[in-house]
């Protein structure tokens, strides 16, 4: 029988590995930049920038991680920007009622979207693109409607604007509490639940799952709402933090999300994916905009708008031809 | 003979109980099928009992596969009855077909490349604990389960990395350990080897003991008497008859399936795949101690022309690795040298092999052979278009008078040179792929398991076509598993072992029983 | 109880732009580097390309940084309250620039130094009531706002509105976005001509899609000028050049030259001044009376 | 033995018209848009005037131009974000030129190299996102995602983020020129969409295109360059997207680099999904994407007509692509 136990490796079959060493890659990129920065600019790691910079990209963080479940089934979420806009509006016209009762409507505002997605998704048979790139300007639009065009107002008296300006044990700002929250629940889910472990099976061949008798549909389902929700949840933090539900804002958030995720080494294909590098990958974007305000800060060299574009663009390009370029020559040592 | 319509039809209530009839789990009547119009079943029956092996036969396309998908959810039938254990039943999906206790393992193999083996047998019924997966009951399982087959892997690994005969047990293992009343295996061999088959084939024998019906599809007739019980022939969607295995021969089979009288057939006589020994000692290509980085360590062999050499090996013996290497597919050659006419050649693409003579048909044709959305047509000359072709554009009359000329010659089973090849049975999805090959007329093809999935009257035509293409000078490299079909059609055969070339057969030498010897070494 | 300012020769100044992409912003970014260099300023400069939430998020690496006063021209009136607050908390005193924030939770001369700017509702009046003269309160309207939901659209549209809503001769047939764009602009025009062509006025939020009408007009074959008369605001040089051209009737100023009267202000906020809540930047009308007079100065 | 099927293939239409027909009865997109113009004529004023028409029609041509690159990229299994960066690139990029002193003292040699360069960079931008797919192999969305970034930076870093104005009749005809009374850029849209749909018909190219849209290994072993076939794809939607940059600028006598193609990735995808290119890849209706924008065209038309507010626009969008997908995939099915 010892043929048959004989075990022969396949390149490019390692994915498992391949994920872990992109996540190291993206720990790596964190270290150097964080460094870097830290021997360069005084203030960059006090207390307030490290502070502030975490709950600002709390809301990014947290559409990243329902983006890398989405992306792990091999689909995409065009949706989550316009998500965070519309839970945003909803949540700010229902603030004076409290955190308490405007955290469940943000939530149950991205469930909402969300399970349309999975519907059109899994019932129309409409692919994920297409399906979450009408909701993007449907949410889009449905918050321009709800808000008459404005931004709106929130209540101050009531405790909901504690939420986003607030602070645990008045050091923690509770946005970051939140998005330690859930991302540990997120990583929980992926990694000691079975749906996590069959949304990668979908990821990895969605057809195999159908006939291996999972249902696909109801984990789909599962996917979409929650990355609706997550974006929902972005948008309870974006009202309650600013202090304005706003139907203009969360343009191009889903194209950071989705940067974020692929950063941190999961594929878009599918089926494989880690949530701690997402959070890597959202937390190393992130930076590059810290940066380049401290960057223009110094007064050495003062960046404009345009090319600070074209220095994001250059910075991702890097990032992603070095991965491409780990993930060769992996390949070609095994 | 026993006309299908007379089989007796198991009805609880004026059935007269035998004693040791064994009961009756499933059946199925009256069951049509349409694709778009089409026909792929039409009054369709089965009757499946308790602790019987029962093999469905049929030509490429003869909707065995599409039964056993409507039978199981996979597809929704348009009319018909299916009773599942004295209840009438329709399962919406696989996934229900399985909770009620039937299992499936597929033609292709339809796994989770990505992930562990473990994942790939628990998946959909993980053991858990305070709603948590528990890993290591789940290990445990995965390990208890492939024990059955004589399997000890490292269960915590992607399955993609192991190759694709244990891939193909896996889903065996996955789909036995569910606790099934009926398990289908749709061409459970086609990827297996001699020793892999005797262990499923126990396994089968095992299931029977402990009253498992299994459904079984094969075009490996010979398999049959090793293990089935009945026979289910089908030819253009009926099920044309039914019978114990003692009641029928192979011949008998072959024409059943078919539809001729059996007295015609063996007439006829069997397809000439024997070799006429016309080949020259020209030598036409060679390979001197090729090493690659996967599963190629030393090979070494001469090719001469209008020959046709055989490439005998188990599964991971790097056959397919030697194909790949000389076609440019992978570009991971350490040392090696092959020349070509005696001028070294190296194709860093495939185009460049192409241009030089070569045609490669691979083993997988899902992944490297078909192109799902494009036509029969498209998906046919796609190698041929740059020689159809002026300035860049095709001759589309010229195209299609070629498309229908093999469709013909292969007796490919197609509504229209428009339908997508994806409509097609995995049979017919081969023959598209040869004829894609065929019709660039190369100087050397090189086949890799070229009638895998082929039912037995177009293996027999495939095979005469190689030999009468070799014959008049085409020069072939064959891959197979099947060491008769080498023994039989080859004129020599070069045994692979551990990525090294480690013998050469020809002439009386080549028996099936030394190639046996030579891999056992 | 805001944070005061010590006399400095040299400050670190921090300005926190919304966007730039339009020449408005641009000429404003520019204003204030010019005026870095004039009034002894180390500027950081920062650009939340058109999202209020970065805005904030700029806002709170420069209190990071360290800096001694930072200007704000808040994207949106609500959502830049936070900025406002925590700079105050930190000691770092806020003036807001040609934007406000909402009156009901922060205040000038507590929670921010000042407002510096125009009154867009006023801008939209002023159109209007220029409108109103030469027309004798009679027209057939089409609109093209900006950008949906931002505060010069919302406003500009409301002064203008209120005041034309008092003359029974005049008509607005049809308001839609054009985005501060001139392509949307002209592409909106060319439609809106096509449902209601016998409007005569095209009010226009800014001058960008003011010069796509007057582009949509000379294709569909009308005069512009003539069979229709064209307001904006901004003030723009293109737009300049179409009023001395005769295709324009007039555009009410919103000026984006910010710098000298910040550094002015700034100044007097640390000789210890009392800052009076709104710094009124004076608007001025241009027609084809002043038009040739103002062009070389335009941006 | 298989007769009765080959009887069945003479079913399939074989005349050129009779496919047509068969094609018009079957195309939902084709119903989708006749009903939209019975909508318009029944309730749109002034909708049946030739004016009506040409006003569609350069507005469309833009739109249609992109979406024809925007579907072969699809169809090689693909995305392209960065048509609009590219396109305010193209249009930054000539007025330079022919606006530069060089060309002052030769116009007509200065305004064809100002189209020629301009188009050229374009092309080689494409080119560049085909390189990076192909040969780096990193996914489309994040390929393409870094000149969607830092495109449109490169294009305001040139000119400052300034307007360009100009006043150059010659090259302002590509933009207002009239031919016949044809608005020229509606012409230029045909020509182009009719010669680019023969190729892909006709040539191997087209075929080849097809073939790795389908399955890149097995068409790699067929020996189908994949990767020059997918540069060229990319290069010519980058070409596609710099003359419609071009046409842009054109008319509006300014070049914009900020505005210009703003948002057209999302315009272009959508007319070239309800145009029924298959997201799958595979598929390349290139008539079908000037169908599809077209539609989408015609629909924004309506709705502007008519006094629809933006907000509601975007949703009626949202439901009209679901819409025209699912009818599709009903029509294809069957
Ligand atoms: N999804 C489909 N769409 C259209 N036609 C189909 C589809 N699946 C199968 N068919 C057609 O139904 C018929 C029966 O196919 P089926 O796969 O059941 O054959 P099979 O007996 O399993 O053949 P093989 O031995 O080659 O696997 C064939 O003619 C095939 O073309
Ligand atoms: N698709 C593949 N890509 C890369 N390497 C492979 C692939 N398939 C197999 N290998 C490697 O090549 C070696 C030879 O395995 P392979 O399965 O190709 O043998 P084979 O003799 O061709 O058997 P068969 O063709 O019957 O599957 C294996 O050890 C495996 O690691
Ligand atoms: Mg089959
Ligand atoms: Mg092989």
């Amino acid at each position: 029988m010892n043929i048959l136990s004989m075990v022969s490796n396949l390149p490019g079959m390692k994915r498992k590995a391949h994920a872990s060493r992109q996540a190291e890659g993206v720990l790596i990129a964190l270290a150097v930049i964080i460094l870097f920065a830290s021997l360069r600019y005084d203030a960059f790691l006090s207390e307030y920038n490290i502070m502030t910079f975490l709950a600002y990209n709390s809301m990014f963080i947290l559409i990243g991680l329902g983006m890398c479940f989405v992306i792990m089934t091999g689909g995409i979420d065009l949706s989550v920007g316009s998500v965070v806009a519309l839970s945003s509006v909803v949540v700010a016209k229902v603030s004076e009622y409290g955190i308490e009762v405007a955290l469940p409507v943000g939530i149950l505002v991205g469930v909402t979207t969300g399970t349309i997605n999975a519907f059109v998704i899994t019932k129309l048979k409409i692919v994920p693109f297409i399906a979450t790139l009408a909701m993007m300007l449907g949410a889009r639009g449905m918050a321009l409607v709800i808000s008459g065009n404005q931004s709106v107002d929130v209540s101050w008296e009531s405790n909901f604007t504690q939420f986003g300006l607030g602070k645990m044990f008045g050091f923690i700002p509770w946005p970051v509490v939140t998005m330690l929250v859930a991302f540990a629940f997120c990583w929980l889910l992926l990694e000691k639940f079975a749906f996590g472990r069959h949304v990668l099976a979908i990821g990895g061949n969605e057809e195999a799952s159908k006939l291996m008798g999972l249902e696909v549909n109801r984990t789909l389902f599962g996917v979409y709402v929650l990355s609706g929700a997550l974006a929902g949840l972005s948008g309870v933090m974006l009202a309650s933090g600013f202090g304005a539900g706003q139907p203009l804002e969360g343009l191009g958030w889903e194209l950071s999300a989705i940067a974020a995720v692929v950063v941190g080494g999961t594929l878009l294909t599918g089926g494989l994916g880690s949530i701690t590098s997402t959070l890597l990958g959202a937390i190393l974007l992130g930076l590059i905009f810290n940066i380049l305000n401290f960057e223009n800060g110094l007064g050495t060299i003062s960046f404009s708008a345009y090319w600070q574009s074209v220095i994001r663009g250059g910075f991702l390009l890097v990032v992603v031809v070095i991965q491409a370029k780990m993930m060769n020559r992996k390949k070609a040592n095994s | 003979m026993t006309n299908v319509d007379s089989i007796d039809v198991p009805n609880a209530d004026h059935k007269p109980a035998q004693r040791n009839e064994p009961e009756v789990v499933l059946s199925m009547q009256g069951i049509h099928k349409r694709f778009a119009g089409v026909p792929a079943l039409t009054n369709a029956k089965l009757v499946l009992k308790a602790g019987e092996v029962h093999a469905i036969i049929g030509q490429n396309g003869a909707g065995k596969s599409t039964l056993i998908k409507v039978l199981n959810g996979a597809y929704k039938l348009d009319e018909g009855e299916i009773h599942f254990m004295g209840e009438a039943v329709s399962y919406a999906s696989p996934h229900h077909a399985q909770m009620a206790g039937i299992s499936t393992i597929f033609q292709e193999v339809n796994l989770i490349a990505y992930r562990s083996v473990t994942e790939n047998i628990c998946l959909g019924h993980e053991p858990k604990r305070f709603g948590m997966v528990d890993w290591r009951r789940a290990h445990a399982h995965a390990r208890e389960t492939l024990a059955r087959f004589g399997l000890e892997l490292d269960v915590g690994r992607p399955l993609g990395s192991f190759n694709i005969a244990i891939q193909q047990l896996v889903a065996i293992a996955r789909a036995v350990a569910l606790d099934a009343k009926v398990v289908i295996m749709d061409e459970p061999t086609s990827s297996l080897d001699e020793k892999e088959k005797a262990v499923l084939f126990r396994v089968i024998k095992e299931l029977k003991a402990s009253g498992v019906a299994i459904l079984y599809v094969s075009h490996h007739l010979d398999e049959l008497f090793q293990i089935c019980d009945q026979i289910t022939v089908m030819r253009d969607g009926k099920t044309v008859e039914q019978r114990p295995i003692g009641a029928m021969s192979k011949l008998d089979m072959v024409a059943a399936m078919l539809g001729k009288d059996p007295e015609e057939i063996a007439k006829g006589g069997a397809t000439n795949f024997a070799s006429t020994g016309q080949t020259s000692d020209e030598v036409l290509f060679s390979v001197k101690n090729l090493k690659g980085a996967a599963g190629l360590n030393d090979v070494s062999f001469d090719l001469y022309k209008s020959e046709i050499l055989g490439l005998a090996g188990l599964l991971g013996a790097g056959r397919s690795e030697v194909a790949r290497a000389i076609f440019g597919l992978d570009h991971d050659l350490k040392s090696g040298k092959m020349t070509l006419s005696g001028q070294g050649v190296d194709f860093n693409h495939p185009s460049r092999a192409i241009a030089a003579g070569f045609g490669f048909c691979s083993e997988d044709r899902k992944e490297d052979g078909i192109i799902p959305q494009l036509s029969v047509r498209e998906n046919l000359t796609l190698v041929l278009l740059p020689r159809i072709a002026k300035y860049g554009l095709i001759d589309e009359e010229k195209e299609r008078q070629l498309v229908d000329d093999f469709i013909r010659r292969l007796g490919i089973k197609t509504a229209s040179m428009e339908q997508p090849i994806s409509q097609l049975s995995g049979g017919n999805q081969q023959k598209v792929l040869l004829a894609r090959w065929l019709v660039t007329n190369p100087n050397v093809l090189i086949l890799d398991e070229p009638t895998r999935g082929i039912d037995v009257g177009a293996k027999g035509e495939i095979q005469a076509l190689i030999r009468r293409l070799a014959d008049d000078g085409l020069t072939v490299l064959m891959i197979s598993s099947e060491f008769e079909e080498l023994v039989e059609g080859a004129d020599r055969v070069i045994v692979l072992q551990d990525g090294h070339s480690i013998q050469e057969l020809a002439n009386e030498q080549l028996t099936e029983n030394a190639i046996m010897k030579a891999i056992a070494q | 109880d805001l944070p005061t300012l010590e006399k400095k020769d040299r400050y670190k100044v921090g300005f926190a732009q919304t966007e730039s992409n339009n020449p408005w912003r641009i000429a404003e970014t520019k204003s204030f580097k010019d005026t870095a260099k004039s009034c002894n300023w180390d500027l950081v400069y920062t650009d939340a390309a058109g999202s209020a939430a970065k805005q904030v998020s700029d806002v709170d690496s420069m209190i990071a940084q360290g800096v001694d006063v930072i200007f704000l021209p808040p994207r949106e009136e609500r959502p830049l309250l936070p900025a406002v607050l925590r700079a105050k908390a930190q000691g770092v005193p806020v003036f807001l620039v040609d934007r406000s924030v909402d009156e009901k939770v922060a205040k000038a001369g507590r929670d921010y130094v000042t407002f510096l700017g125009s009154n867009f509702i006023e801008q939209g009046q002023i159109a209007a009531q220029w409108l109103i003269e030469k027309t004798g309160g009679k027209g057939l309207i089409l609109e093209l706002e900006g950008t949906t939901g931002s505060s010069p659209a919302n406003d500009r549209r409301k002064g203008f509105d209120d005041e034309v809503a008092k003359h029974p001769g005049m008509k607005i047939l049809a308001s839609q976005s054009g985005d501060f764009a001139r392509d949307k602009g002209r592409k909106v025009t060319e439609t809106l001509l096509q449902t209601y062509p016998n409007a005569n006025v095209i009010y226009a939020h800014n001058d960008e899609m003011a010069i796509g009408a007057i582009q949509a007009l000379e294709a569909a074959g009308k005069v512009p000028g003539k069979d229709v008369l064209i307001v904006s605001v901004d003030g723009t040089r293109d737009a300049l050049q179409a009023i001395i051209d005769g295709k324009m009737g007039v555009t009410v100023e919103s000026s984006p030259f910010f710098g000298p009267l910040a550094c002015k202000t700034m100044k007097r906020y640390a000789n210890g001044e009392k800052i009076e809540p709104w710094v009124r930047v004076k608007d001025r009308v241009f027609t084809i009376d002043n038009a040739a007079k103002y062009i070389d100065d335009a941006y | 033995m298989n007769t009765s099927i080959f009887e069945e293939q003479r079913k399939v239409p074989r005349t050129l018209s009779a496919r047509a027909l068969s094609q018009v009865k079957n195309n939902g997109a084709l119903w989708a848009f006749f009903l939209l113009l019975l909508i318009n004529i029944l309730i749109t004023p002034n909708f049946l005037q030739i004016q009506t028409l040409y006003v569609n029609l350069t507005q469309v041509a833009t739109v249609a131009i992109v979406a024809i690159g925007m579907t072969l990229v699809i169809a090689s299994g693909g995305i392209d974000l960065s048509v609009g960066a590219l396109m305010a690139l193209a249009g930054t990029i000539a007025p330079m030129i022919f606006l530069s002193d060089f060309a002052a003292s030769s116009p007509a040699l200065g305004l064809f190299l100002a189209i020629v360069v301009a188009i050229a960079v374009a092309g080689l931008a494409g080119l560049f996102n085909g390189y990076l797919i192909s040969v780096y192999k990193i996914q489309p969305i994040i390929a393409t995602l870094i000149l969607f970034i830092s495109g449109r930076g490169i294009a305001q870093v040139l000119t400052n983020g300034e307007l360009q104005t100009f006043d150059n009749p010659s090259f302002e005809f590509i933009g207002t020129g009239r031919i016949f009374g044809v608005p020229v850029q509606a012409i230029i849209a045909i020509v182009l969409a009719l010669s680019i749909a023969w190729v892909i018909k006709r040539s191997i190219y087209g075929r080849f295109l097809l073939a790795v849209g389908g399955n890149e290994k097995a068409a790699e072993l067929a020996g189908v360059p994949a990767k020059k076939i997918k540069m060229i794809t990319y290069m010519v939607c980058g070409l596609l997207a710099g003359i419609a940059g071009l046409i842009s600028t054109a008319i509006n006598s300014a070049s914009d680099a900020n505005q210009t193609g703003q948002l057209m990735e999302l315009d272009a995808i959508s007319a070239a999904i309800v145009g029924g290119v298959l997201l799958t890849g595979g598929k390349a209706p290139i008539l079908g994407a000037v169908l599809g924008a077209a539609i989408i065209q015609l629909v924004g038309y309506t709705l502007l007509a008519n006094g629809v507010h933006d907000a509601v626009a975007m949703v009626a969008k949202a439901v009209i692509i679901i819409v025209a997908v699912y009818l599709q995939q009903v029509k294809g099915a069957k």
